[in-house]
């Protein structure tokens, strides 16, 4: 599943659904909207180039790392501080392969995906610029 | 012949979503996005520097292909393309 | 969380629980049952000391990589394919200290945890020695 | 005096979970453990090798701790100790 949305995911449920045969090891990644004085974040994707791009993203790893299961779900629209912003999950059959995986896809998206986060203020409001978690 | 052009982020506060644009013929990137940011005083100076070239951290597509803000004035658009302009993502 | 147990864990329900203030990265490994030609596989430990060492890896992960949370379930008894062995949930304010806390942890309970995994197949079984995953 | 030897895993299944030894004082712990296994033919070959000395891959335990197979023959055991008797770990 690759998914740009605005509803929350369940996360319980995507690792359920990412086991198969000869899988050994589940590894995921949940960035949330951390507290840095802001009171909410707003998101903002190009949509159907961030989609094409995760996708590629997600078969690049699979190829690269012999992923047997890759999940994207990043959140666009107003989250609160403590929300899940981007959850990755990664299916392998060997723990290295899926940590090795779940951080070239991150590395990937934060380099180059066209999604961007704004921080909400009680002062005001700033765009993030690169790479900040 | 029609031509739709995309601000994100904080160029999209300055300039809008989107906008439709008939350019001539032979019209380049580069004029085109000049063309449509003149008369906004704020967002044509957030793309562009005092020299007219694209700010350093401009980042360009078209029809989902980065394109090199180098080669913007050589590139010409074609009927129904969509460009997009926007500053580094911070996705994740 | 550390937890030795038989029951399975609501890994949805870990996630949720460990947000904290200060958090913008959550890294969860998710070690499973894989079918290398086996039905079941049986997990025996040695309870008291193995709760022990895995508080003692979540302190020392929590201090040398400035984690916010640490939870740490590993489950007994018979487990069928597909079935969650191992669930490690780590919390940090940046992506790095939470995957590199997470490995950490990993390497660590494969490494010397008092915990023993035993492969049930057609012909036989067999006690896996030192680390297949 | 009272002593709780346990077995885990592959030595559990050939040895049982453990026994409860009452050795008299000055008992060390590789002597203990000898005579624990003692008239269990595959059990005792399984922690010893053919010269009586601990198998190199056999861990042990003294109360929860780590206890070196070199040190065994000097290490007493005391009143109420926990030993522990393992092969290597296979968790995670």
């Amino acid at each position: 599943m690759i998914s740009i949305q605005a509803e929350d995911v369940d996360i319980g449920a995507l690792i359920a659904g990412a086991k198969r045969p000869g899988m050994g090891a589940i590894v995921v990644f949940d960035g949330i909207v951390r507290d840095d004085d802001i009171r909410e974040m707003e998101l903002e994707a190009y949509r159907d180039v961030a989609e094409k791009e995760l996708g590629e993203i997600a078969a690049e790893a699979k190829a690269k790392f012999g992923l047997l299961s890759v999940d994207i779900v990043h959140r666009v629209g107003r989250l609160r501080v403590g929300e899940n912003i981007l959850v990755i999950v990664v299916g392998a059959a060997h723990r290295q392969e899926a940590y090795g995986g779940s951080r070239f896809i991150i590395e990937r998206i934060k380099a180059g995906v066209p999604i961007w986060k704004k921080e909400i203020r009680r002062g005001g409001s700033t765009w993030v610029e690169g790479d900040h978690r | 012949m029609k031509a739709r052009v995309r601000f994100f982020a904080r160029f999209r506060e300055l300039l809008g979503a989107e906008v439709i644009a008939e350019p001539a013929p032979g019209t380049s990137f580069l004029t085109l996005i000049r063309d449509v940011t003149r008369g906004n005083g704020e967002g044509h100076d957030a793309v562009f520097d005092e020299g007219g070239a694209f700010r350093e951290h401009v980042i360009l597509m078209r029809n989902g292909k980065r394109i090199e803000a180098t080669d913007a004035g050589e590139t010409m658009i074609a009927d129904g393309d969509e460009i997009a302009v926007f500053p580094p993502v911070s996705g994740g």
